[in-house]
Protein backbone atom coordinates (compact mmCIF):
# COMPACT_ATOMS: atom_id res chain seq x y z
CA UNK A 1 0.00 0.00 0.00
CA UNK A 2 1.56 3.78 -0.59
CA UNK A 3 0.72 6.51 1.16
CA UNK A 4 0.23 9.87 -1.17
CA UNK A 5 2.46 12.62 -0.32
CA UNK A 6 0.88 15.24 1.55
CA UNK A 7 -0.78 18.12 -0.52
CA UNK A 8 1.26 20.82 1.99
CA UNK A 9 3.74 21.11 4.22
CA UNK A 10 4.20 23.02 7.40
CA UNK A 11 7.36 24.75 7.85
CA UNK A 12 8.76 27.05 10.91
CA UNK A 13 10.39 30.16 9.85
CA UNK A 14 12.86 31.42 11.70
CA UNK A 15 13.53 35.54 11.33
CA UNK A 16 16.60 36.82 13.06
CA UNK A 17 18.35 40.21 13.80
CA UNK A 18 16.40 42.70 11.13
CA UNK A 19 14.53 40.94 9.89
CA UNK A 20 12.52 39.81 12.31
CA UNK A 21 12.35 43.23 13.18
CA UNK A 22 10.29 44.16 10.01
CA UNK A 23 8.26 41.63 10.17
CA UNK A 24 7.63 42.51 14.03
CA UNK A 25 7.88 38.28 14.91
CA UNK A 26 11.14 35.70 14.66
CA UNK A 27 8.73 33.03 14.15
CA UNK A 28 6.34 32.49 11.94
CA UNK A 29 4.44 28.94 10.84
CA UNK A 30 3.72 28.70 7.27
CA UNK A 31 1.95 26.52 5.67
CA UNK A 32 2.58 26.14 1.37
CA UNK A 33 0.98 23.40 -1.52
CA UNK A 34 3.85 20.81 -1.80
CA UNK A 35 5.98 19.90 -3.05
CA UNK A 36 7.67 23.74 -1.85
CA UNK A 37 11.30 25.24 -1.98
CA UNK A 38 13.29 27.84 -0.04
CA UNK A 39 12.02 30.28 -2.57
CA UNK A 40 8.37 29.57 -1.76
CA UNK A 41 8.79 30.21 1.98
CA UNK A 42 10.51 33.42 0.93
CA UNK A 43 7.60 34.92 -1.79
CA UNK A 44 5.41 33.76 1.35
CA UNK A 45 7.23 35.81 4.12
CA UNK A 46 7.52 38.67 1.51
CA UNK A 47 3.53 38.81 1.20
CA UNK A 48 3.26 39.40 5.20
CA UNK A 49 2.70 42.63 6.57
CA UNK A 50 6.36 44.26 6.87
CA UNK A 51 8.07 41.53 4.42
CA UNK A 52 8.14 43.81 1.52
CA UNK A 53 11.00 45.65 2.85
CA UNK A 54 13.27 42.33 2.69
CA UNK A 55 16.21 42.51 -0.17
CA UNK A 56 15.99 41.12 -3.44
CA UNK A 57 18.23 38.33 -1.97
CA UNK A 58 18.01 36.71 1.11
CA UNK A 59 19.99 34.11 2.64
CA UNK A 60 18.34 31.04 3.83
CA UNK A 61 19.20 28.24 6.04
CA UNK A 62 17.35 24.71 6.28
CA UNK A 63 17.24 22.65 9.34
CA UNK A 64 21.05 24.67 10.41
CA UNK A 65 22.43 24.27 6.75
CA UNK A 66 22.97 26.84 4.50
CA UNK A 67 20.61 26.28 1.64
CA UNK A 68 19.48 27.80 -1.83
CA UNK A 69 16.27 29.14 -3.36
CA UNK A 70 15.60 25.58 -4.76
CA UNK A 71 16.16 24.14 -2.39
CA UNK A 72 12.72 21.17 -1.74
CA UNK A 73 11.20 21.02 1.88
CA UNK A 74 9.40 18.40 3.55
CA UNK A 75 6.74 19.01 6.23
CA UNK A 76 8.04 20.36 9.76
CA UNK A 77 11.78 22.03 8.43
CA UNK A 78 13.04 24.78 9.87
CA UNK A 79 14.04 27.48 7.69
CA UNK A 80 15.79 30.39 8.24
CA UNK A 81 16.18 34.09 6.75
CA UNK A 82 19.58 35.11 7.55
CA UNK A 83 19.82 38.80 7.18
CA UNK A 84 23.42 40.00 6.17
CA UNK A 85 26.14 37.71 8.46
CA UNK A 86 28.13 40.51 10.47
CA UNK A 87 29.82 37.84 13.40
CA UNK A 88 33.79 38.14 14.18
CA UNK B 1 36.01 19.46 18.64
CA UNK B 2 32.71 21.04 19.96
CA UNK B 3 34.12 21.51 23.04
CA UNK B 4 36.41 23.88 21.69
CA UNK B 5 34.03 26.15 19.92
CA UNK B 6 32.11 28.01 21.97
CA UNK B 7 29.33 31.18 22.02
CA UNK B 8 29.41 33.12 25.06
CA UNK B 9 27.74 35.48 26.72
CA UNK B 10 30.19 36.22 29.16
CA UNK B 11 33.90 38.29 28.76
CA UNK B 12 36.45 35.97 27.00
CA UNK B 13 39.28 35.00 28.53
CA UNK B 14 41.99 34.50 26.07
CA UNK B 15 44.44 33.13 28.26
CA UNK B 16 41.99 30.15 29.28
CA UNK B 17 41.09 29.63 25.22
CA UNK B 18 44.64 29.23 24.76
CA UNK B 19 45.39 26.83 26.70
CA UNK B 20 42.73 24.10 25.22
CA UNK B 21 45.02 24.57 22.38
CA UNK B 22 48.65 24.69 23.49
CA UNK B 23 50.77 21.37 23.95
CA UNK B 24 54.34 20.72 24.83
CA UNK B 25 55.07 20.15 21.19
CA UNK B 26 53.12 22.35 19.41
CA UNK B 27 55.66 25.79 19.93
CA UNK B 28 53.91 28.41 17.75
CA UNK B 29 50.47 30.31 19.21
CA UNK B 30 48.51 32.71 16.68
CA UNK B 31 45.21 34.44 18.92
CA UNK B 32 43.00 36.67 16.32
CA UNK B 33 41.15 38.86 18.74
CA UNK B 34 38.07 40.96 17.24
CA UNK B 35 37.60 44.03 19.24
CA UNK B 36 34.57 45.87 19.57
CA UNK B 37 35.41 49.50 17.73
CA UNK B 38 34.21 52.90 18.71
CA UNK B 39 33.49 54.08 15.55
CA UNK B 40 31.72 52.93 11.72
CA UNK B 41 31.16 54.14 8.71
CA UNK B 42 31.84 57.69 10.17
CA UNK B 43 29.58 57.04 13.38
CA UNK B 44 30.50 57.35 16.77
CA UNK B 45 29.44 53.75 18.60
CA UNK B 46 29.10 53.87 22.02
CA UNK B 47 27.60 50.35 22.67
CA UNK B 48 27.13 46.81 20.72
CA UNK B 49 25.15 43.63 20.59
CA UNK B 50 25.64 40.88 18.84
CA UNK B 51 22.89 37.59 18.52
CA UNK B 52 23.16 34.74 16.69
CA UNK B 53 20.95 31.68 15.20
CA UNK B 54 22.64 29.98 17.66
CA UNK B 55 22.56 25.90 16.94
CA UNK B 56 23.62 26.77 13.05
CA UNK B 57 26.33 29.21 14.68
CA UNK B 58 27.61 26.49 16.97
CA UNK B 59 27.51 24.03 14.04
CA UNK B 60 29.01 26.32 11.47
CA UNK B 61 31.73 27.69 14.07
CA UNK B 62 32.71 23.49 14.76
CA UNK B 63 32.76 22.85 10.90
CA UNK B 64 35.24 25.51 9.95
CA UNK B 65 37.64 24.49 13.02
CA UNK B 66 37.35 20.99 11.65
CA UNK B 67 37.98 22.07 8.07
CA UNK B 68 41.05 23.68 9.40
CA UNK B 69 42.54 21.35 11.59
CA UNK B 70 42.32 18.97 8.49
CA UNK B 71 43.79 20.95 6.34
CA UNK B 72 46.64 22.49 8.45
CA UNK B 73 48.60 20.67 11.43
CA UNK B 74 47.28 23.06 13.94
CA UNK B 75 44.81 22.63 17.30
CA UNK B 76 42.43 25.95 16.99
CA UNK B 77 39.89 27.08 19.67
CA UNK B 78 37.32 30.04 19.15
CA UNK B 79 34.83 31.93 21.37
CA UNK B 80 32.29 34.07 20.22
CA UNK B 81 31.07 36.57 22.77
CA UNK B 82 27.23 37.06 22.52
CA UNK B 83 24.89 40.25 23.99
CA UNK B 84 25.74 43.44 25.26
CA UNK B 85 29.35 44.45 24.72
CA UNK B 86 31.20 48.06 25.33
CA UNK B 87 33.89 49.16 23.43
CA UNK B 88 37.02 47.51 23.56
CA UNK B 89 35.54 44.13 24.66
CA UNK B 90 37.04 41.20 22.99
CA UNK B 91 33.94 39.85 20.69
CA UNK B 92 35.48 37.20 18.78
CA UNK B 93 38.41 35.13 19.54
CA UNK B 94 40.30 32.34 17.70
CA UNK B 95 43.71 30.72 18.99
CA UNK B 96 45.91 28.54 16.47
CA UNK B 97 48.61 26.38 17.99
CA UNK B 98 51.19 24.35 15.65
CA UNK B 99 54.96 23.10 15.59
CA UNK B 100 55.10 25.58 12.73
CA UNK B 101 54.57 29.39 13.13
CA UNK B 102 53.71 29.62 9.29
CA UNK B 103 50.63 27.18 9.86
CA UNK B 104 49.63 28.89 13.07
CA UNK B 105 49.21 32.34 11.29
CA UNK B 106 47.46 30.57 8.22
CA UNK B 107 45.08 28.39 9.89
CA UNK B 108 44.09 31.41 12.88
CA UNK B 109 43.67 33.70 9.73
CA UNK B 110 41.59 31.63 7.47
CA UNK B 111 39.41 30.49 11.01
CA UNK B 112 38.73 34.33 11.38
CA UNK B 113 37.90 34.82 7.60
CA UNK B 114 35.54 31.81 7.46
CA UNK B 115 33.49 33.07 10.71
CA UNK B 116 33.04 36.06 8.87
CA UNK B 117 31.94 34.45 6.17
CA UNK B 118 29.45 31.67 7.32
CA UNK B 119 28.11 32.27 10.97
CA UNK B 120 24.94 33.26 11.49
CA UNK B 121 25.72 36.02 14.07
CA UNK B 122 24.20 39.66 13.64
CA UNK B 123 25.59 43.06 15.48
CA UNK B 124 23.47 45.40 16.61
CA UNK B 125 24.92 49.16 17.04
CA UNK B 126 24.18 51.65 19.03
CA UNK B 127 25.19 55.60 18.10
CA UNK B 128 26.21 58.58 19.90
CA UNK B 129 23.10 60.20 18.36
CA UNK B 130 20.83 58.16 19.86
CA UNK B 131 20.52 56.02 16.55
CA UNK B 132 20.59 52.18 16.23
CA UNK B 133 21.54 49.91 13.36
CA UNK B 134 21.94 46.51 12.29
CA UNK B 135 25.82 46.15 10.42
CA UNK B 136 25.54 45.11 7.01
CA UNK B 137 29.26 44.25 5.44
CA UNK B 138 27.42 43.47 2.09
CA UNK B 139 25.86 47.21 2.05
CA UNK B 140 26.79 49.53 -0.12
CA UNK B 141 30.26 51.93 0.96
CA UNK B 142 28.67 54.70 2.22
CA UNK B 143 26.44 52.82 4.52
CA UNK B 144 28.54 49.67 5.01
CA UNK B 145 30.84 48.54 8.16
CA UNK B 146 34.11 49.48 7.79
CA UNK B 147 36.14 46.50 6.78
CA UNK B 148 37.85 45.33 9.23
CA UNK C 1 58.91 52.72 20.64
CA UNK C 2 61.62 51.48 23.40
CA UNK C 3 59.01 50.97 26.12
CA UNK C 4 56.73 48.91 24.09
CA UNK C 5 59.93 46.49 22.87
CA UNK C 6 61.55 44.90 25.80
CA UNK C 7 64.11 41.83 26.98
CA UNK C 8 62.71 40.77 30.51
CA UNK C 9 63.69 37.61 32.84
CA UNK C 10 60.49 37.54 34.25
CA UNK C 11 57.16 35.22 32.91
CA UNK C 12 55.58 37.14 29.69
CA UNK C 13 52.01 38.64 30.53
CA UNK C 14 50.89 38.51 27.37
CA UNK C 15 47.54 40.67 28.23
CA UNK C 16 49.22 43.20 29.87
CA UNK C 17 51.36 43.59 26.84
CA UNK C 18 48.62 43.72 24.29
CA UNK C 19 47.01 46.31 26.47
CA UNK C 20 49.84 48.61 25.56
CA UNK C 21 48.90 48.54 21.96
CA UNK C 22 45.08 48.14 21.65
CA UNK C 23 42.91 51.28 21.24
CA UNK C 24 39.17 52.20 20.27
CA UNK C 25 40.18 52.85 16.88
CA UNK C 26 42.21 49.39 16.07
CA UNK C 27 39.63 46.43 16.49
CA UNK C 28 41.87 43.77 15.16
CA UNK C 29 44.28 41.72 17.55
CA UNK C 30 46.97 39.45 16.52
CA UNK C 31 49.46 37.62 19.13
CA UNK C 32 52.03 35.16 18.45
CA UNK C 33 53.52 33.65 20.95
CA UNK C 34 56.61 31.45 21.04
CA UNK C 35 56.43 28.76 23.60
CA UNK C 36 59.37 26.28 24.99
CA UNK C 37 59.47 22.79 23.06
CA UNK C 38 59.77 19.57 24.53
CA UNK C 39 62.05 18.46 21.94
CA UNK C 40 64.60 19.41 19.60
CA UNK C 41 65.96 17.69 16.72
CA UNK C 42 64.75 14.25 17.59
CA UNK C 43 66.02 14.96 21.37
CA UNK C 44 64.11 15.47 24.00
CA UNK C 45 64.62 18.88 25.75
CA UNK C 46 63.79 19.36 29.70
CA UNK C 47 64.79 23.48 29.86
CA UNK C 48 66.97 25.95 27.85
CA UNK C 49 68.42 29.79 28.87
CA UNK C 50 68.11 32.37 26.50
CA UNK C 51 70.93 34.91 26.59
CA UNK C 52 71.16 38.13 24.77
CA UNK C 53 73.77 41.11 23.77
CA UNK C 54 71.22 43.08 25.37
CA UNK C 55 72.04 46.45 24.06
CA UNK C 56 71.94 45.31 20.26
CA UNK C 57 68.95 43.19 20.82
CA UNK C 58 67.01 45.80 21.86
CA UNK C 59 68.18 48.41 19.71
CA UNK C 60 67.13 45.78 16.64
CA UNK C 61 63.82 44.77 18.00
CA UNK C 62 63.12 48.38 18.14
CA UNK C 63 64.00 48.93 14.68
CA UNK C 64 62.32 46.35 13.48
CA UNK C 65 59.32 47.69 15.66
CA UNK C 66 59.49 51.05 13.86
CA UNK C 67 60.06 49.56 10.19
CA UNK C 68 57.06 47.08 10.78
CA UNK C 69 54.83 50.48 11.93
CA UNK C 70 56.19 52.20 9.20
CA UNK C 71 55.25 49.98 6.65
CA UNK C 72 51.52 48.80 8.32
CA UNK C 73 49.37 50.70 9.91
CA UNK C 74 49.68 49.41 13.14
CA UNK C 75 51.33 49.46 17.11
CA UNK C 76 53.75 46.70 17.85
CA UNK C 77 54.75 45.47 20.81
CA UNK C 78 57.04 42.54 21.55
CA UNK C 79 58.60 40.78 24.90
CA UNK C 80 61.41 38.59 24.90
CA UNK C 81 62.11 36.94 27.94
CA UNK C 82 66.07 35.68 28.61
CA UNK C 83 67.15 33.62 31.63
CA UNK C 84 66.48 29.94 32.29
CA UNK C 85 62.90 28.57 30.90
CA UNK C 86 60.58 25.74 31.41
CA UNK C 87 58.69 23.96 28.93
CA UNK C 88 55.59 25.47 27.88
CA UNK C 89 56.89 28.70 28.80
CA UNK C 90 56.56 31.85 26.31
CA UNK C 91 59.66 32.75 25.27
CA UNK C 92 58.73 35.62 23.05
CA UNK C 93 55.30 37.78 22.17
CA UNK C 94 54.76 39.50 19.48
CA UNK C 95 51.30 41.68 19.46
CA UNK C 96 50.01 43.81 16.59
CA UNK C 97 47.15 45.94 16.43
CA UNK C 98 45.21 47.59 13.75
CA UNK C 99 41.95 48.74 12.40
CA UNK C 100 42.40 46.25 9.67
CA UNK C 101 42.68 42.68 10.72
CA UNK C 102 44.63 41.83 7.43
CA UNK C 103 47.38 44.67 8.72
CA UNK C 104 47.62 43.27 11.86
CA UNK C 105 48.24 39.91 10.85
CA UNK C 106 50.60 40.99 7.83
CA UNK C 107 52.70 42.54 10.48
CA UNK C 108 52.62 40.43 13.26
CA UNK C 109 54.29 37.67 10.72
CA UNK C 110 56.89 40.68 9.52
CA UNK C 111 58.18 41.13 13.34
CA UNK C 112 58.71 37.28 14.21
CA UNK C 113 60.67 36.51 11.22
CA UNK C 114 62.84 40.00 11.67
CA UNK C 115 63.32 39.12 15.05
CA UNK C 116 64.60 35.69 13.83
CA UNK C 117 66.58 36.83 11.13
CA UNK C 118 68.10 39.70 13.15
CA UNK C 119 68.17 39.87 17.06
CA UNK C 120 71.07 38.62 18.57
CA UNK C 121 69.76 35.94 21.19
CA UNK C 122 70.87 32.44 21.88
CA UNK C 123 68.94 29.54 23.36
CA UNK C 124 70.88 26.67 25.13
CA UNK C 125 69.18 23.59 25.64
CA UNK C 126 69.61 20.71 28.14
CA UNK C 127 68.58 17.81 26.96
CA UNK C 128 67.02 14.74 28.90
CA UNK C 129 70.25 12.56 28.27
CA UNK C 130 72.19 15.16 30.36
CA UNK C 131 74.17 16.72 27.43
CA UNK C 132 73.64 20.42 26.56
CA UNK C 133 73.47 22.33 23.42
CA UNK C 134 73.96 25.67 21.78
CA UNK C 135 70.49 25.79 19.38
CA UNK C 136 71.96 26.57 15.65
CA UNK C 137 69.14 27.15 13.24
CA UNK C 138 71.72 27.60 10.46
CA UNK C 139 73.06 24.10 11.03
CA UNK C 140 73.24 21.02 8.59
CA UNK C 141 68.89 19.17 9.19
CA UNK C 142 70.47 16.15 11.06
CA UNK C 143 71.73 18.64 13.73
CA UNK C 144 69.72 21.72 13.01
CA UNK C 145 67.10 23.16 14.92
CA UNK C 146 63.26 21.53 13.97
CA UNK C 147 62.09 25.02 12.03
CA UNK C 148 58.90 26.27 13.75
CA UNK D 1 98.60 71.52 13.24
CA UNK D 2 97.42 68.16 11.98
CA UNK D 3 97.95 65.07 14.26
CA UNK D 4 99.52 61.68 12.99
CA UNK D 5 96.48 58.18 12.52
CA UNK D 6 97.38 56.50 15.43
CA UNK D 7 99.35 53.37 14.38
CA UNK D 8 97.20 50.85 16.13
CA UNK D 9 93.57 50.74 16.94
CA UNK D 10 92.53 48.76 20.02
CA UNK D 11 89.13 47.14 20.37
CA UNK D 12 87.01 45.80 22.68
CA UNK D 13 86.12 42.35 21.71
CA UNK D 14 82.77 40.65 22.82
CA UNK D 15 81.71 36.72 22.90
CA UNK D 16 79.11 35.18 23.11
CA UNK D 17 76.85 32.11 23.58
CA UNK D 18 78.84 29.19 21.63
CA UNK D 19 81.86 31.41 21.05
CA UNK D 20 82.34 32.60 24.79
CA UNK D 21 82.31 28.54 25.49
CA UNK D 22 84.65 27.75 22.80
CA UNK D 23 87.69 30.73 23.41
CA UNK D 24 87.01 30.40 27.71
CA UNK D 25 86.16 34.30 27.47
CA UNK D 26 83.39 36.44 27.00
CA UNK D 27 85.84 39.93 26.62
CA UNK D 28 89.08 40.06 25.09
CA UNK D 29 90.93 43.47 24.26
CA UNK D 30 92.91 43.35 20.79
CA UNK D 31 95.30 45.46 19.26
CA UNK D 32 95.70 45.33 15.70
CA UNK D 33 97.81 47.82 13.43
CA UNK D 34 95.85 50.32 12.22
CA UNK D 35 94.04 50.37 9.35
CA UNK D 36 92.18 47.35 11.11
CA UNK D 37 89.15 45.40 9.45
CA UNK D 38 86.34 43.38 11.28
CA UNK D 39 88.36 40.76 9.21
CA UNK D 40 91.44 41.39 10.91
CA UNK D 41 89.72 41.02 14.33
CA UNK D 42 88.03 37.68 13.24
CA UNK D 43 91.50 36.47 12.20
CA UNK D 44 92.89 37.56 15.52
CA UNK D 45 90.55 36.04 17.50
CA UNK D 46 91.07 32.51 15.31
CA UNK D 47 95.02 32.58 16.38
CA UNK D 48 93.70 32.56 19.74
CA UNK D 49 93.74 29.28 21.93
CA UNK D 50 90.37 27.95 21.28
CA UNK D 51 89.54 30.08 18.01
CA UNK D 52 90.34 27.17 15.89
CA UNK D 53 86.91 26.03 16.54
CA UNK D 54 85.20 29.38 15.29
CA UNK D 55 83.06 28.56 11.72
CA UNK D 56 84.19 29.77 8.41
CA UNK D 57 81.75 32.17 8.49
CA UNK D 58 81.53 34.65 11.33
CA UNK D 59 78.75 37.09 12.18
CA UNK D 60 79.51 40.47 13.93
CA UNK D 61 78.70 43.97 14.99
CA UNK D 62 80.30 46.96 15.11
CA UNK D 63 78.86 49.25 17.83
CA UNK D 64 76.02 47.26 17.99
CA UNK D 65 75.10 47.34 14.62
CA UNK D 66 75.97 43.99 11.90
CA UNK D 67 79.17 44.49 9.67
CA UNK D 68 80.69 42.68 6.99
CA UNK D 69 84.15 41.54 7.17
CA UNK D 70 85.29 44.69 5.79
CA UNK D 71 84.19 47.16 7.95
CA UNK D 72 86.51 49.61 9.39
CA UNK D 73 87.13 49.75 12.52
CA UNK D 74 88.35 52.57 14.97
CA UNK D 75 90.24 52.84 18.20
CA UNK D 76 88.08 52.02 20.93
CA UNK D 77 85.05 50.49 19.02
CA UNK D 78 83.40 47.34 20.16
CA UNK D 79 83.57 44.41 18.36
CA UNK D 80 81.10 41.79 18.95
CA UNK D 81 81.37 38.14 17.65
CA UNK D 82 77.88 36.26 17.16
CA UNK D 83 77.14 32.94 16.79
CA UNK D 84 74.10 31.95 14.75
CA UNK D 85 70.98 33.56 16.15
CA UNK D 86 68.05 32.00 17.66
CA UNK D 87 66.14 34.10 19.57
CA UNK D 88 61.97 34.05 19.15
Amino acid sequence: MTLAAPATVTLRVLLFARYAELLGHDTLAITLPAPATVGDVVRSVRSERGGDALPPRVLAAVNLVQASDATALADGDEVALLPPLAGG
Amino acid sequence: MRDRVRLVSRPIDTAALAAEVVAPGRGGVVTFLGLVRDHHAGRQVIRLEYSAYAPMAEGELARIVGETEARWPVAVAVEHRLGELAIGDAAVAVVAAAAHRGDAFEACRHVIEEIKRRVPIWKREYYADGTVGWVDPTAAPDQAAAPR
